[in-house]
């Protein structure tokens, strides 16, 4: 609990910080002072490893999952503030609000990880939700963000209705809305009652919008164009993060006595997933609108990590989560470099990059190669580790399809690194010059990329320990 | 270790040549020139001391299931053929230093030629058939190289490329071959090999205890002598040879008239075990030699370039010994290669002279050369008269021993050899008349008067091997190379036959001088009377044309065909279809994505309904 | 008698009739108010599974809903406000600059 | 944890590479001396590591072991045995060849270096990793960096596509061959990737045989594909065509390699039985590689296109080879597979060298230059005369062993083998005369042979090609360690 | 309360609850809609009593006739809505499929509704102190939570709906 009070505190008082400081500044400060905190909040979750248990009556736990998911969104969330701290110029008003906002959203994802109860998920997943909301539409002089605001709130409010509905056919079924005690009464009635499995297929719905899983994903490009770059990059990262905590507790507790058709649901739904993220990102031409495709394809991956019965595919997903984190994170980071500078976000905007700046092209390359899941990167091992899971429960079926896509997601990618390095820039435009605090950023990133590419062992020990810890602390 | 000697010392005068001669024309040459004389040398020493040796040898290439040695088989016939080698190799080197004189990449010309000894010596020594093969191909590139030596020369170009790839269609066969006797080796459960005693102990035996068929052995023997057929410019593939004359003449002499192109009859000779166990091989090879031998000398008749005539006559000559072959003697065969190299040799270099000295190579422009180059039309006079088979000349008595064997075996290729003999005869007293006897012709149609006016003389580095190889050509018939192959004394002359023999050159020489000794004959008279059989001849029956045809039909049907296909089927039909077709999809996908919220709705609500009726609705 | 299946009839009639508006309508007004129903067709649900389950936590998730609803509500409506100053328009077919 | 050679030399030029992200980009005296250092690093030591292998203990040698990630089998796991010992040997050549005529690479130098060393790196440790994992990390590793290399540095209107698609293609053969691999990993049953722990549970009981017919064609096509398995090897010609001239030299001397090198490894060492069910399909698609893509580089009005033909065509040596099986094909599979990888080598860098001058490889732009660069001129014929298998060239042996190991089993595929080489002997004779000889053509007014060091790297691969041709006994007995314990399982399994 | 009496009032609130809840779909103007959402709200309300959950239906009517209506109502003033009869979908067959996906999303409710086991009688008393004991304590977090969500609620009508200064 210490984290999230240290975490409540922070948010506190940069509302408070955000009244005495001058409206011009207050941003940047805010952004410098939230992203402090978080890095030392990051610490102390690191120190509350192993201090494993339940709170309020149960209704809130920490174990080894919950840490590993918040230590994810701890890191999405330092480079999501890190972006609005340079994007102040673009958003033009709101800079304090828009660090608060961030928090408040990673308020309502920390609690996600650590929800053990529906009552209390419901309510962080609002948090989050309604501060995203806000985000999204927050250019308030371009049409696309308003419009994408728009459209997230009005699909995000149905799925909360439609979350909610089926959270009242589990809890009709059940009579409770602790995760513990639902599992119990399950595993003790001789049946699966048909109601339940209905609630469970309207919460998986809800949250595989969250997460954008298909059907539910049609959001995701839309939303991810107009948002501003600093929340589409929360939106890739900490948002699905937390959708996954959510499910991943979930499938583990609410819903493993339906595992069977846990696993058929969540197979087709990967399937689906991967295959519609990553040919729908084949024409695209804008950049941000091209990762929020690639963003469906890696949930697709991520899926499969659900449909593996049993522990290992949870693991694959902690490990692939922050593997993604880094890389998306970084391809972020360039774009918000590159706000400034360039029109839109169209990937011709990126011609010739790597002359202009071989810092950020490389970076783009890196993080770029990582989401296609070439090795020495990360999401090579993340992919592999994943599929070989997969593999293990055997489905080879959805290996295969998860890999032929990794052709196709490679394809446009490349398609991306070629216009960075191989087309010419247009004459006359300036090389661009980046920040020591952005490049040593994007070091950071691509180090994560890299270190997770290279060194997979402890990474794969530590959600190990997490899943197990998970067994050991309900 | 002599023989080692014998066989690197041109190779080492060849690398040296390459790493330190390319700039230093003089040492080059003598360098090229110690080595095959060194090689000379042993081999005669060889020859004194009766040093023959049949040893394994080194392996070479060793592997599970492949032994393949580096030895030497040294015997008579090995020791005869180094013999020839290594002197016509010596005459002709000699005989380079002051013929290339002057031109710009002479010391590449004896780098090429030193790698040519040191692959010729190699095939004659092999003990084994893949060692024999890899110097096989050797001799096939240093030919290459030296035929195209004047690489700039367009025609010279093609010509190396042609001898090139018609020996290497030759080989398809000869490699097949190989590969099968070598099957065939291991046929009683035994290790396979390549050496060649082993096989010529082995394979009798097989095929008498009956495990191989007889049809193994046809096979073998015929693919074997595609080999031959290529190399020794048989019938069909001879066409390759009258081109080789791009090269330079010596080149001609050593390679293309007495050595390489009886690599051929070599090999035969070699691996006659195979052959003479199978009476269809032996058939078909004398029927290809008795074509052979008709064609070209035909083909000879009609020609006005000395080497090309020269060089159909090496091929009708190499007729002449294949048919020996496939008459059953290999010893004939031998007799008649050795006294070849020995004329054809004396005949390409006295060309040469003519050339050298007239800077031209039409019969036509020549004449008179008695007067200006004595030694030169002399000795081209003894190498004719050799090559007609007048008695006592060396030519006389190979011939004759062939003609013998064929009236014995087959009357109709006997009857075809004499005509043959009879148009050798003809064609080279055309040549000798119009060329050398006859007046100088230059005069009257050709612009370089000056120089042709000075023809003169070779110089003694010349005109020593054209007198040494024209001694040989005398003696040849009183060496007794025929006792020295097989070991058994040589048949006394059958009087019938070189009466008859000598009857038809004599007819030959005499219907030549007829035709051509009149002094103010321009134009050859045949072209008149024969009308359309001597186009035809020109034409060299096509043959040219018809493996163009063929060599097109692979080149620019079947491979415009592949190529086609691989542009247009599976590239464009096949991937980038399939390429096509995944984007597509992603296009019509993303048509899903019509930008109105409530639609995204609708998927929404039809994937939760969807989802309720497979997972709970339908059961 | 009146019981459970009833009372879950009528909020699914409610939820239903809620999602039809909010999959017809284009004005996002009425989107905002067809949500509504269904956010309520839910509370509903959970307030007889309460009631008939004798289980009091149902009627907490419903007092949490309507905070939720409120929040969502107030950011909506701000929303509409904003798009009506910048577009004139609350149509939700107009709102299409991004779509494939 | 200590680094043996292996290590060192498989890691050298990623560290180098590492080290040239902090060379300012102007220095490119320093950007070559560390690239050229750290591919010497790696050239040294596989030669250190080649002679030092021990044939008479034979088996993997030179093991360096840590654990990487023990819940999945996965360790850091490098050594050589036979086969490795003689393929390293080969990528040292290239890549300390490759480097040295990158040295002619003007822009962007900095960057070119950090994606080639990346590159040699990859292949590298593909040879020599010994968990089946990291022999797929890196082989990716090798593949992808050649997109940029590629892309970039490449030249010719058809760049783009020709990049992308030689990465895709290769790509997707990596994800078929990652099937099977996966399937692998739990059908051997010992919960390992380590290639020397499968290879001993295989050996007690062999994988199941339903497994080994599904999973043996995945691999085969998968790594067919950079094999240029017909007809997955359009990629091929047009890459190289597309490629600068080092990336041209690594990518069809080793990269075609590394598919070779896996599925002998995976394919024969692990599923002899289901390789047996597939080779006459493949002895069959070998021989029309060799037929079909020789005819078709007949056609060819590129030096590039012809060469990249010509390698698809000598591949279906390599794969007719892999089809049988026999002791004596195998080990002259190997045998060819680094004659080729050093005559594909030097005739890509010898094209280039006049490329780089002529900028222009169009057939009917070149000719007569044999006078001009008389040192070029005579590689160039010697490597298309290596490549029409001339003996005293290393290819020769390889198709001589090759052939008769294919004889007994695949006899009509054998001789249609020696028809190949009828057909490439005619295509690069058509060649060497439409560029080397006849009248000079004016873009080769100003050629210039090569000079000094420019020389050193086509010596070198020359050298090596001559060497293994004259004295095959250098490399033979060597690979025939390696392959004993493949061709065990063969005839244990069948 | 009668079982007669009971019945009658579920039919009566539930019909009151569907057609007003039609009238909000349907609604010709926005004033309209908010209205019949405040109507149906009520009938809500009433179920909801029916149910003895007391407390809710209190702050259902507070929330909905107060708060959320005065916002609607407010929005409403401020844009301008005379087109709004024209809101219909353009694409003609949308309605039919939303119709149709209705009915079958309400078949299958309909159908998963008649698994469920009605046993169980109203016993509960959903009053204020007993909700009030539940909510502070075992459900204080997610209590104290929302505090942020109305926060963020604030904060988005701050900046986003806030004229600018200039």
């Amino acid at each position: 609990m210490k984290v999230e009070m240290g975490l409540v505190a922070l948010a506190l008082s940069c509302l408070v910080l955000d009244l005495f400081l001058p409206k011009k500044k207050s941003g940047y400060i805010l952004a410098n002072v939230a992203m402090t905190g978080v890095a030392l909040l990051f610490a102390l979750l690191c120190f509350e490893w192993g201090q494993f248990g339940h709170a309020f009556g149960s209704s809130f736990v920490q174990d080894g999952l919950a840490i590993c998911f918040k230590g994810i969104l701890f890191i999405a969330t330092f480079f999501v503030l890190f972006m609005a701290r340079e994007y102040q110029a673009q958003l033009k008003r709101g800079q304090g609000e828009f660090i608060l906002l961030i928090l408040f959203a990673l308020i309502g994802a920390d609690f996600i990880a650590s929800a053990n109860d529906f009552l209390l998920f419901f309510v962080a997943l609002e948090t989050l939700s309604v501060s995203l909301y806000i985000m999204t539409a927050y250019l308030r002089d371009h049409e696309s963000s308003i419009e994408a605001g728009v459209k997230y709130l009005i699909l995000g409010a149905l799925s909360t209705a439609v979350f909610l509905y089926g959270l009242s056919f589990v809890y009709g079924t059940t009579g409770s809305t602790n995760y513990l005690e639902i599992q119990q009464r399950l595993v003790s009635s001789s049946t699966l009652p048909a109601s339940f499995i209905f609630g469970m297929i309207l919460i998986i719905a809800s949250l595989g919008f969250k997460v954008s899983a298909v059907p539910f994903h049609l959001w995701v490009p839309d939303v991810y164009q107009g948002a501003p770059t600093p929340v589409t990059a929360f939106l890739a990262t900490a948002s699905k993060t937390a959708g996954f905590a959510a499910l991943v507790r979930l499938v583990l507790t609410v819903f493993s006595p339906a595992a069977e058709q846990l696993t058929l649901l969540f197979s087709v739904l990967a399937a689906l997933t991967i295959i519609y993220g990553n040919l729908g990102a084949i024409p695209q031409t804008n950049i941000k609108r091209l990762l929020g495709y690639s963003s469906i394809g890696h949930a697709g991956y991520l899926l499969i990590g659900l449909a593996v019965p049993g522990l290992l595919g949870k693991e694959a997903i902690l490990f692939y989560l922050l593997s993604y984190v880094f890389s998306t994170a970084c391809a972020f980071l360039v774009l918000v470099a590159l706000a400034g500078s360039i029109k839109s976000d169209a990937v011709s905007e990126l011609t010739g990059l790597s002359k202009r700046s071989p810092a950020l092209a490389a970076a783009m390359l890196v993080s770029l190669m990582s989401l296609a899941g070439v090795p020495p990167f990360g999401g090579f091992f993340a992919k592999f580790y994943i599929l070989w899971s997969c593999m293990r429960s055997g489905m080879i079926w959805l290996v295969v399809i998860g890999l032929l896509n990794v052709v196709t997601s490679l394809y446009y990618y490349l398609k991306v690194v070629k216009v960075m390095y191989a087309d010419e820039p247009a004459p006359g435009l300036p090389n661009l010059e980046v920040s020591h605090s952005q490049k040593a950023m994007q070091f950071f990133a691509i180090a994560g990329i890299l270190v997770m590419g290279i060194f997979q062992g402890p990474f794969v020990q530590v959600a190990a320990s997490a899943l197990s810890s998970f067994l050991t602390t309900r | 270790m002599v023989a080692h000697i014998i066989l690197f010392a041109p190779l080492t005068a060849a690398v040296f040549i390459t790493f330190f001669g390319l700039r230093r024309p003089k040492l080059s040459a003598g360098v090229a020139l110690a080595g095959i004389l060194l090689s000379l040398a042993l081999s005669t020493f060889m020859f004194w001391s009766n040093a023959f040796e049949v040893r394994g040898g080194d392996a070479w290439i060793q592997a599970p299931g492949l032994l393949v040695q580096f030895g030497f088989l040294i015997d008579p016939l090995s020791l005869l053929m180094l013999l020839i080698v290594t002197g016509v190799g010596s005459c002709v080197f000699l005989y380079s230093i002051s013929y290339m004189k002057g031109d710009t990449s002479y010391a590449r010309y004896f780098a090429s030629l030193s790698l040519f000894a040191f692959s010729m010596i190699g095939i004659v020594l092999s003990n084994n058939f893949l060692m024999l093969f890899v110097f096989w191909e050797l001799v096939a590139v240093s030919s290459y190289l030296l035929i195209g030596f004047w690489f700039e020369k367009p025609s010279a170009a093609d010509a190396g490329n042609k001898a090139f790839i018609v020996n290497r269609l030759a080989d398809f066969g000869f490699l097949l071959g190989i590969l099968y006797v070598w099957m065939l080796s291991g046929a009683a459960g035994t290790e396979r090999t390549f050496n060649f005693a082993e096989l010529a102990r082995r394979l009798p035996e097989y095929l008498q205890n009956g495990t191989i068929a007889p049809a193994a052995m046809t096979i073998a023997a015929l693919l074997v002598f595609c080999g031959v057929v290529g190399k020794s410019a048989q019938f069909p593939l001879y066409i390759w040879l009258p081109d080789a004359m791009e090269g330079p003449t010596p080149v001609s002499a050593l390679i293309h008239a007495a050595t390489m192109v009886a690599a051929g009859v070599y090999l035969m000779t070699r691996s006659f075990f195979l052959v003479s166990a199978s009476p269809e091989a032996l058939a078909v090879i004398a029927n290809i030699g008795a074509i052979t031998a008709l064609l070209a000398g035909m083909l000879a008749v009609v020609q006005n370039d000395i080497k090309k005539i020269l060089a159909y006559s090496t091929v009708s000559q190499l007729g002449y010994m294949v048919v020996a072959l496939g008459l059953g003697s290999s010893t004939a065969a031998m007799y008649h290669l050795s006294t070849h190299a020995f004329f054809k040799a004396l005949l390409f270099l006295g060309a040469g002279a003519m050339i050298h000295g007239l800077h031209t190579q039409d019969i036509w422009e020549m004449g008179g050369l008695f007067k200006k180059m004595p030694v030169t039309a002399a000795t081209f006079l003894i190498g004719t008269a050799a090559l007609c088979g007048i008695p006592p000349l060396s030519g006389f008595f190979s011939k004759d021993e062939i003609l013998h064997l064929a009236l014995e075996h087959n009357k109709l290729i006997f009857g075809v050899m004499l005509f043959t003999a009879s148009l050798t005869a003809f064609y080279m007293t055309r040549a000798l008349w119009i060329a050398v006897l006859g007046p100088d012709r230059a005069h009257g149609h050709k612009k370089n008067d000056h120089e042709h006016g000075n023809a003169h003389d070779a110089p003694f580095a010349m005109k020593l091997p054209l007198i040494l190889l024209a001694i040989l050509s005398m003696i040849g018939g009183f060496l007794g190379i025929p006792t020295f192959l097989s070991g058994e004394h040589a048949e006394p002359l059958n009087m019938t036959v070189a009466a008859t023999s000598v009857g038809a050159a004599v007819f030959g020489i005499v219907f030549g001088t007829m035709l051509y000794s009149k002094k103010s004959l321009v134009h050859d008279p045949l072209k008149r009377s024969l009308g359309t059989f001597y186009q035809f001849v020109v034409k060299k029956y096509y043959l040219d044309e018809f493996f163009v045809w063929l060599a097109g039909l692979f080149q620019n049907a079947l491979a415009r065909v592949f190529f086609w296909f691989d542009t247009n089927v599976v590239i464009d039909r096949g991937v980038n279809g399939a390429a096509s077709v995944t984007s597509s999809f992603g296009s019509l996908l993303r048509r899903a994505q019509t930008g109105v919220v409530q639609s995204y709705a609708m998927v929404f609500a039809i994937g939760i309904v969807a989802i309720v009726y497979f997972l709970l609705m339908r059961s | 008698m009146i019981g459970l299946h009833h009372y879950l009839i009528v909020s699914a009639a409610l939820f239903v009739i809620g999602l039809f508006g909010l999959l017809v309508r284009r004005n996002i007004l009425m989107v905002l108010l067809s949500m509504e129903l269904i956010l309520n067709a839910a509370n509903l649900s959970f307030v007889s599974f309460s009631s008939f389950r004798g289980e009091l936590t149902g009627q907490a998730v419903v007092f949490f809903t309507m905070i939720v609803a409120a929040a969502e509500v107030t950011v909506g409506l701000a929303m509409v406000v904003l798009l009506y100053r910048k577009k004139r328009t609350t149509n939700t077919e107009d709102l299409r600059s991004m779509k494939w | 944890m200590s680094l043996g050679p292996v290590s060192i030399l498989m890691l050298a030029p990623a560290l180098g590479a590492c080290l040239l992200l902090f060379v300012p980009k102007d220095r490119i005296k320093l950007i070559h001396a560390i690239g050229l250092i750290a591919a010497s690093i790696s050239f040294l030591l596989s030669i250190f590591v080649f002679w030092q292998y021990d044939r008479a203990a034979a088996g993997y040698q030179f093991v360096d072991r840590v654990e990487w990630v023990p819940s999945l089998g996965i360790a850091y796991h490098v050594g050589v045995d036979g086969i490795s010992a003689v393929l390293l040997l080969m990528t040292g050549f290239l890549a300390f060849s490759g480097v040295l005529v990158s040295m002619s690479v003007k822009k962007r130098v900095k960057e070119y270096f950090i994606f080639y060393l990346f590159l040699i790196s990859g292949c590298l440790g593909t040879f020599c990793a010994l968990n089946i994992f990291f022999i797929y990390f890196f082989y990716e590793t090798a593949v992808v960096p050649v997109f940029p290399l590629i892309g970039v540095w490449g030249s010719g209107e058809k760049k783009d596509y020709a990049t992308m698609k030689l990465t895709l293609y290769l790509t997707l053969g990596a994800v078929l061959a990652l099937v099977a691999i996966l399937g692998l990993y739990f059908a051997a049953g010992v919960n390992t990737f380590d290639l020397p722990a499968i290879e001993q549970a295989v050996r007690a009981n062999p994988l199941p045989l339903d497994f080994q017919r599904w999973a043996f064609p995945l691999l085969m096509v998968g790594f067919g594909v950079i094999l240029t398995l017909w007809p997955f090897h359009t990629w091929s010609p047009m890459g190289y065509a597309a490629a600068p001239t080092s990336v041209s030299m690594l990518h069809a001397g080793v990269l075609k390699k590394l598919g070779a090198y896996a599925i002998i490894r995976l394919g024969l060492g692990l599923m002899p039985a289901g390789a047996a069910m597939w080779m006459p399909i493949v002895a069959w698609i070998a021989a029309i590689n060799m037929l079909y893509c020789g005819l078709v580089a007949f056609t060819q009005k590129d030096l590039k296109y012809i060469l990249g033909y010509s390698s698809c065509s000598h591949m279906g040596y390599i794969l007719l080879g892999l089809a049988c099986m026999t002791p004596l094909a195998l080990n002259g599979t190997l045998f060819f597979m680094f004659a080729h990888g050093l005559m594909a080598a030097l005739g890509f860098a010898l094209v280039g060298f006049i490329y780089d001058q002529t900028h222009t490889r169009m057939l009917k732009d070149w000719g007569g230059f044999g006078k001009k660069v008389p040192f070029v001129s005579v590689l160039f014929i010697m490597t298309a005369m290596a490549s029409a298998g001339l003996p005293g060239f290393g290819n020769f042996i390889g198709e001589m062993m090759i052939l008769m190991g294919a004889w007994d089993k695949y006899r009509i595929q054998a001789v249609l083998a020696v028809l190949g080489l009828v057909v490439t002997a005619g295509y690069m004779l058509k060649t060497v005369r439409g560029t080397m000889q006849g009248p000079l053509n004016p873009s080769g007014n100003d050629l210039k042979d090569a000079t000094g060091i420019q020389k050193l790297p086509y010596a070198l691969l020359l050298a090596g090609l001559l060497a293994v041709g004259l004295l095959p006994s250098i490399i033979l007995p060597t690979i025939e360690t390696g392959t004993r314990p493949i061709l065990e399982r063969i005839s244990h399994e069948s | 309360l009668s079982s007669m009496l009971e019945t009658s009032l579920f039919y009566a609130f539930s019909l009151g609850l569907v057609v007003f809840a039609l009238g909000v779909v349907t609604a010709r103007s926005a004033v309209y809609g908010v209205l019949s959402l405040v109507a149906a709200m009520c009938c809500l309300a009433g179920l909801f009593i029916l149910l003895k959950a007391f407390f809710v239906a209190t702050v259902l009517v507070l929330v909905y006739a107060g708060a959320i209506l005065v916002l609607f109502l407010f929005v409403v003033m401020l844009v301008d809505f005379r087109s709004l009869s024209l809101d219909w979908p353009s694409f003609r067959t949308s309605p039919a499929i939303a119709v149709i996906l209705s009915l079958l999303l309400f078949s299958q409710f309909f159908k998963v509704i008649r698994t469920i086991e009605p046993t169980g009688v109203k016993a509960l008393d959903g009053t204020a102190e007993a909700l009030g004991g539940l909510l502070f304590d075992k459900h204080v977090l997610p209590f104290e939570l929302t505090s942020f969500l109305i926060l963020a609620a604030v904060v988005s009508v701050v900046v986003l709906a806030k004229k600018d200064a200039e």
